[in-house]
């Protein structure tokens, strides 16, 4: 926690919390995302990941600040901050079934597109998109529906529409939950490939995927940020450790 | 490619359909069964726009009769005072003061021009407000179902309470002319049938082209996880505002046509029962499908005549039975028995290849 | 005073009627999410046993009060049996037995015209409903406060079975989460098939209270459906006291603006009011909050 | 298989040119001097039969009325062939649902008229439903014969009215009230053309009687509840209570009005559409209420004798006789008389007989005389009053039949400058 918060595009969040109905979810969170690096929240379930990432991506309601390219994005509604480049994916993949691959894809790069050339058809298949379908690896099933994808493949699809709709900063949410070893390696190098000049964050629970990947961890526990650092300084801190003590017997963090 | 050419397909099914309408139709049929035809074609294009607001955008429009009487009054009003001549005033306002002058709203449905323009300017204007309200306000599911529905009761009773400007329960009747036309020629009856099926298929290619468009794929987005929508950039509402304002265009249109060709037009024609009938078709067909509502208003509209002339007083039933068996039989309509049977035709066709193999 | 009072009092006995019709409703389409068409015929078959009641039981003044517990069975009974042949095929796709149960509708308001005197048939009010009190010097029909005593009736047994019986709580677990609610042991089919007959019952239960005010003919259902549906709706789904006061309001709005212009406008405002009420408060007035994307 | 081609050729070049000079010139326009003649008629009597239509409701909200009416029609049928048919010829009925929708009436009149061929067509209730046959069967030139008593200011070459007019119904009932010392009316009606029409015309007859108008309520027609408009009623204390209501919604208002503590005794009401039909389904004791009608069960003479006793035998009849009924029945015997004065089945021939002859039939109602020239139809007024066993008791009557006046000519009190703007819009 240096200068990340200098960086001229670096989304930075001061003092935001969210409540439910009184209920605290998260308080006063002061962080800072910048570009090139692989970010990863952590924390106990309930930590307030989740209700971090909705409240900056506008689905539910924060008060303080979060500003990113000179825009405050708290009080924007979800697709005018997509628009100022702040996109995002979901715990249960969410793709348009009924759509093939290929056309979740285009959709997903509309946004660059004026209002009126939606009135017609799709001719050729978009360099951006075309270049996404390779980076995910999904050329081949490009004709699919997006319905019949497995797991993993969805998490990928999402990511490439975040790609192809050049979203600068990237949340990812809990995105290889339920991957296999080897598609978890292969998230992780397309993570490290595209996250070069992106601001990617992931919240994730598997700590061999943060331990192989993560630049910085941000550790969140109670709606609070606990700490943060290096996976090795969030090894060390006593802080995480206390939380996570009563966590090991579930085998989360091993260290 | 090939896709490319397979999204060209339905074009083929629309030129078939454009030739059963226009070519074959008015040579086979009587006056009676072409006039009943292009009542059926009215519906159908009401139809046309439903499947695209319910079948492709997931809203339930339950009061599209709303739509359906604003192209239906702009064109009964027009032909009303075309018949009455010039000055005069229809005759059902002549009880209440014969020397009264007409209603203001009236005065301009005098000229043909705006009345055209009104027929497609009047339900852009109100589906836009209407819709822009109910969308911003994320309104979906059964609440904009019934919303709808309230809307469509609510105009019906307007009209039927405004007795002395509407013409009320009994509605607008007694045309002679269209746009100077007489109504009495045959031919002039056929020209309006010709009309109303060219615009159904006009209907029909708009429905082909948005279907395919990129717009489509959205409004199917849209349907399908609209939350997710918004995290593509797009606001949700815009989308379904568009495919809604279309489908109330369609509609009027439809209403519009309505009018020269049974004579009247009452709010019966337009109530919350009425409303329900458009859409039985559509579900009959099979919402999602290009031709599904088309058919299944077609159908619809052509099992009443015949099955009421058959059985007069007991037909009800075998619509009413009708409804209920396609509906749990067939939860994609008419239309899904084409995917089904080319899906069976399919596994046929493997397992013989398999049995040949082997 | 008596100009207030008249319509008041006249509209808080409509919105009771109302509020019975709309209650099966609120089972049904607001805990269920099925779009009973039906229901409107439901209402009727509960007139049709009142009318059916007094052919039997020569006494109009016993009669009535039979009426009620038999029109709750038998509409109940037709609900279970559209539940068990239309319905269940339809669970996964709610907005589909909206087309269904028109179908239902249309084959029953038909089959009323047919096995029925076709001009509908006369329920006789008992003597003793036959009177006035008086209210500030308003004679207030008798039958008004009866109407307004059996919607606390009903709505009072329907909120005890809720809220404090087993039963109840299945019910509130299935809407909830269908699937958690069968691993833990609660047949939903059961579940579903009950809330039907309640539901279509207190429909039935309604009908008896419209045949003392309105006619009866296959034709009653339809002039209270709509209404029915759309306070259930600006009650919001789910929620009972929604429902009343939602009924008590659109009861009331009518009756005044009914006292001022006609009952055509009256009519028209109150429903456009409506909508621009759901347009403000797009999920009614209450709603069960939920968590997720959806 | 060549030759088949050909042929489907041929006809698909033939309907792209019909197409074709369709949509680029139309037919005849409203400029054009000469009226289009209407197509000829393909009725073809020249068997033993005659094939007649029948248009009724059977299903939807008016079936609850018109379905008795559809009934009548077929005894009346099945009464003329016993006696051995119309010139000779077997009546053969062809039964069409109007559906109680309008569109669905004129498409049955044009099927009716132009598939079945049938020589004349029977039936209709609702103002609307005459209003949607009424453009078909003129250009068809073809017959309706329309049985409802109805708002009057109409007229037809090609329709027949067998029900009253106003000055059969309401302006008789007007005459009543006078009579009985009446000062002041409170007038309930539906929200629909017959109760609109037939008020303003009370308001301006009841001005000359010097009868107080203190109120005027209108329901829609599918709102049952009339409580709150009673209490007004309550309010007023009139004299009498006209009741214009139309169908079933009369049962609301009766409710309400007894509920509401009203009763013959102080405030009685008088209305245009109860019959002995509706009067049971009040689900109340109406008696010492009036209604105006022509025809009445309680009628005595041998024709309404034979009526009652035949519909009481009639497979499916409803038990009692009434107005609509009645003039249905008749519709069918006047038919009968002109074609056998016309001796031929030709509308254009039948319309000559009716202004040549005096067309009259013995009803169950009375004698009833055809006006040539407005086809409707000679009628007494009656005004009865309701007894226990929801019969009319008759208590007022106009003695002689008055003559038909649907554009109220001979009324000086209804204004000229309406009824000529009337008179000149139906051309």
């Amino acid at each position: 926690m240096t200068e990340r918060h200098l960086h001229p595009d670096a989304l930075l969040v001061r003092d935001l919390s969210v409540s439910f109905d009184g209920f605290k979810a998260v308080s006063g969170v002061d962080v800072s995302f910048a570009p090139g690096e692989l970010h990863f929240l952590i924390g106990p379930n309930g930590a307030g990941k989740t209700t971090l990432v909705d409240a900056l991506t506008g689905l539910v309601k924060g008060t303080g600040s979060a500003s990113y390219g000179g825009k405050e994005l708290l009080g924007l509604r979800s697709h005018k901050i997509v628009r100022a480049g702040v996109g995002r994916t979901f715990q249960t993949a969410t793709v348009f079934d009924q759509l093939t691959v290929l056309q979740n894809l285009d959709i997903a790069a509309g946004l660059h597109r004026p209002a009126w050339r939606l009135a017609f058809a799709r001719h050729g298949v978009p360099a951006a998109v075309d270049e996404a379908l390779e980076k995910i690896g999904l050329s081949d099933l490009r004709h699919k529906p997006a319905g019949v994808l497995a797991h993993g493949q969805k998490q990928w699809l999402e990511i490439g529409m975040l790609l192809v709709q050049d979203a600068r900063v990237m949340f990812l949410d809990e995105t290889v939950a339920g991957m296999s070893a080897d598609e978890r390696a292969e998230t992780g190098e397309l993570l490290r490939r595209i996250g070069r000049e992106r601001t990617i964050v992931v919240i994730e629970h598997d700590m061999d995927f943060v331990r192989n990947h993560a630049d910085v961890v941000t550790v969140m526990h109670a709606g609070k940020v606990l700490a943060e650092g290096s996976v090795a300084e969030i090894q060390a801190n006593e802080a995480v450790q206390e939380v996570y003590l009563g966590r090991t017997a579930k085998g989360n963090v091993h260290a | 490619m090939t896709t490319k050419l397979k999204s060209f397909l339905p074009l083929l099914g629309i030129a078939a359909l454009a030739i059963a309408l226009l070519v074959v139709a008015p040579a086979v049929l009587s006056d009676l069964r072409l006039n009943n035809l292009a009542k059926y074609c009215c519906w159908a294009m009401v139809a046309v726009g439903i499947g695209l607001a319910w079948g492709r955008g997931g809203m339930l429009v339950m009061g599209q009769g709303v739509f359906f009487a604003l192209g239906a009054y702009a064109m009964g009003m027009h032909m009303q005072l075309e018949s009455v001549g010039d000055g005069g005033i229809p005759t059902f306002m002549i009880l209440y003061d014969p020397l009264a002058p007409l209603p203001a709203f009236w005065e301009p449905f005098r000229s043909g021009a705006f009345t055209i323009a009104m027929i497609v300017v009047a339900p852009v204007v109100v589906a836009s407000i209407l819709g822009f309200a109910i969308f911003k306000r994320r309104v979906k599911g059964a609440y904009f179902a019934i919303l709808t529905q309230a809307l469509a009761v609510a105009l019906a009773t307007l009209i039927s309470g405004t007795i002395k400007y509407t013409g009320g329960d009994t509605g607008l009747s007694g045309f002679t002319s269209f746009f100077g036309y007489t109504l009495d020629d045959p031919l002039n009856r056929r020209l309006i049938f010709t009309i109303t099926a060219t615009l159904l298929v006009g209907c029909l290619v708009v429905a082909w082209q948005l279907y395919r468009s990129r717009f489509g794929e959205l409004l199917v987005a849209t349907r399908d996880a609209e939350e997710r929508v918004r995290f593509l950039g797009y606001d949700p509402a815009n989308i379904k505002l568009v495919a809604f304002v279309v489908a109330a265009v369609m509609a009027s249109i439809g209403g519009a046509m309505f009018v020269p060709i049974v004579g009247i037009m009452a709010p019966k024609s337009m109530d919350a029962a009425a409303s329900i009938f458009f859409i039985a078709g559509v579900a009959l067909g099979g919402r999602a499908a290009l031709f599904g509502p088309v058919l299944g208003a077609l159908a619809v509209g052509y099992g009443q005549s015949t099955l009421s002339e058959q059985w007069p007083g007991t037909w009800i039933y075998v619509l009413g039975l009708l409804f209920i068996v396609v509906t749990i039989a067939l939860p994609g309509g008419i239309a899904s028995l084409a995917t089904r049977g080319a899906g069976l035709l399919a596994r046929l066709r493997s397992s013989d290849r398999k049995a040949a193999s082997a | 005073m008596d100009s207030l009072i008249a319509p008041f009092l006249n509209g808080t006995a409509d919105g009771a009627l109302l509020l019975i019709a709309a209650l099966g409703l609120a089972l049904t389409f607001g805990q269920m999410g099925v779009i009973n068409m039906a229901h409107g015929e439901f209402l009727l078959a509960g007139a049709l046993t009142a009318y059916v009641t007094q052919q039997v039981i020569a006494s109009t003044d016993l009669s009535i009060l039979l009426a009620l517990p038999i029109a709750f069975v038998v509409a109940g009974a037709l609900g279970v049996v559209l539940e068990a042949t239309v319905i269940r095929w339809m669970y996964e796709r709610p907005l589909d037995t909206l087309l269904a149960t028109v179908g239902v509708a249309m084959i029953l308001r038909q089959f009323v015209l047919d096995a029925f005197p076709s001009q509908g048939v006369g329920v006789v009010t008992p003597d003793w409903l036959d009177h006035q009190i008086d209210v500030f010097g308003y004679a207030w029909p008798l039958r008004q406060l009866f109407t307004i005593l059996l919607a606390g009736a009903c709505l009072s047994a329907l909120a005890a079975l809720l809220k404090f019986t087993s039963f109840g709580r299945q019910i509130r677990a299935t809407v909830q989460n269908r699937a958690l609610a069968e691993t833990l042991g609660v047949s939903t089919r059961m579940v579903d098939r009950i809330t039907f007959f309640v539901g279509s019952g207190l429909a039935g239960v309604a009908g008896v209270a419209i045949s003392l005010i309105a006619a009866t003919d296959s034709t009653l259902g339809t002039k209270y459906i709509v209404a029915a549906f759309l306070v259930v709706v600006a009650g919001g789904l789910g929620q009972l006291k929604g429902t009343i006061i939602a009924a008590w309001v659109v009861g009331v709005s009518t009756a005044f603006f009914t006292d001022w212009t006609t009952g055509s406008i009256a009519q028209v405002i109150v429903f456009v009011l409506v909508v621009i009420f759901l347009q403000v408060r797009p999920q009614g007035l209450f709603t069960v909050r939920t968590r997720g994307l959806a | 298989m060549f030759k088949s081609r050909n042929r489907m050729l041929s006809v698909t070049a033939a309907a792209l040119t019909t197409g074709l000079i369709l949509s680029s010139c139309g037919g005849a326009t409203t400029k054009d001097a000469a009226p289009t003649a209407a197509p000829k008629s393909c009725v073809d009597t020249s068997g033993d039969t005659v094939k007649l239509g029948f248009l009724n409701s059977l299903t939807g909200g008016m079936a609850i009325s018109e379905k008795t009416v559809s009934k009548t029609l077929h005894m009346a049928a099945d009464e003329i062939n016993a006696s051995g048919g119309i010139l000779g010829k077997k009546i053969v009925p062809i039964q069409e649902d109007g559906a109680t929708d309008w569109p669905t009436f004129a498409e049955k009149e044009e099927k009716l008229l132009t598939k079945d061929c049938v020589a004349a067509t029977f039936g209709g209730w609702t103002s609307s439903s005459r209003k949607a046959v009424k453009p078909v069967v003129e250009k068809y030139n073809g017959l309706f014969f329309y049985p409802v008593q109805y708002e009057g200011l109409e007229s037809s070459k090609n329709i027949y009215y067998t029900g009253a007019t106003t000055n059969q119904q309401i302006i008789p009932a007007m005459d009543f009230l006078k009579a009985q010392g009446v000062k002041t009316l409170f007038l309930a009606g539906s929200d629909y053309v017959f109760p609109r029409t037939a008020n303003a015309i009370i308001k301006l007859y009841a001005a000359k009687l010097g009868i107080k108008i203190v109120g005027e309520e209108y329901v829609p027609l599918d709102k049952a509840d009339w409580t709150t408009q009673v209490a007004k009623i309550v309010k007023a204390k009139p004299d009498f209570v006209f009741n214009t209501i139309n169908g079933s919604s009369n049962v609301g208002f009766v409710k309400a009005y007894y509920d509401a503590g009203l009763s013959p005794k102080t405030t009685p009401i008088i209305s245009v559409s109860i019959a002995e039909e509706e009067a049971p389904a009040m689900g109340h004791d109406v008696s010492g209420n009036y209604a105006s009608w022509n025809y009445f069960e309680s009628i005595k003479s041998p024709a309404n004798a034979k009526f009652i006793a035949d519909w009481k035998k009639y497979p499916g009849n409803s038990g009692v006789t009434s107005d609509p009924m009645e003039a249905a029945y008749d519709s069918l015997y006047l038919y009968k008389e002109l074609v056998e004065k016309a001796g031929s089945f030709d509308v254009d021939k039948i319309n000559a007989a009716a202004k040549k002859y005096k067309i009259t039939f013995n009803a169950p109602e009375g004698l009833i005389t055809l006006d040539g020239e407005n086809h409707h139809i000679s009628k007494v007024a009656n005004i009865g009053q309701i007894q226990p066993d929801n019969q009319f008791k008759i208590v007022w009557s106009s003695g002689t039949p008055i003559a038909p006046d649907p554009y109220l000519k001979g009324y000086d009190w209804f204004p000229a400058a309406t009824r000529d703007a009337l008179v000149k819009a139906a051309g």
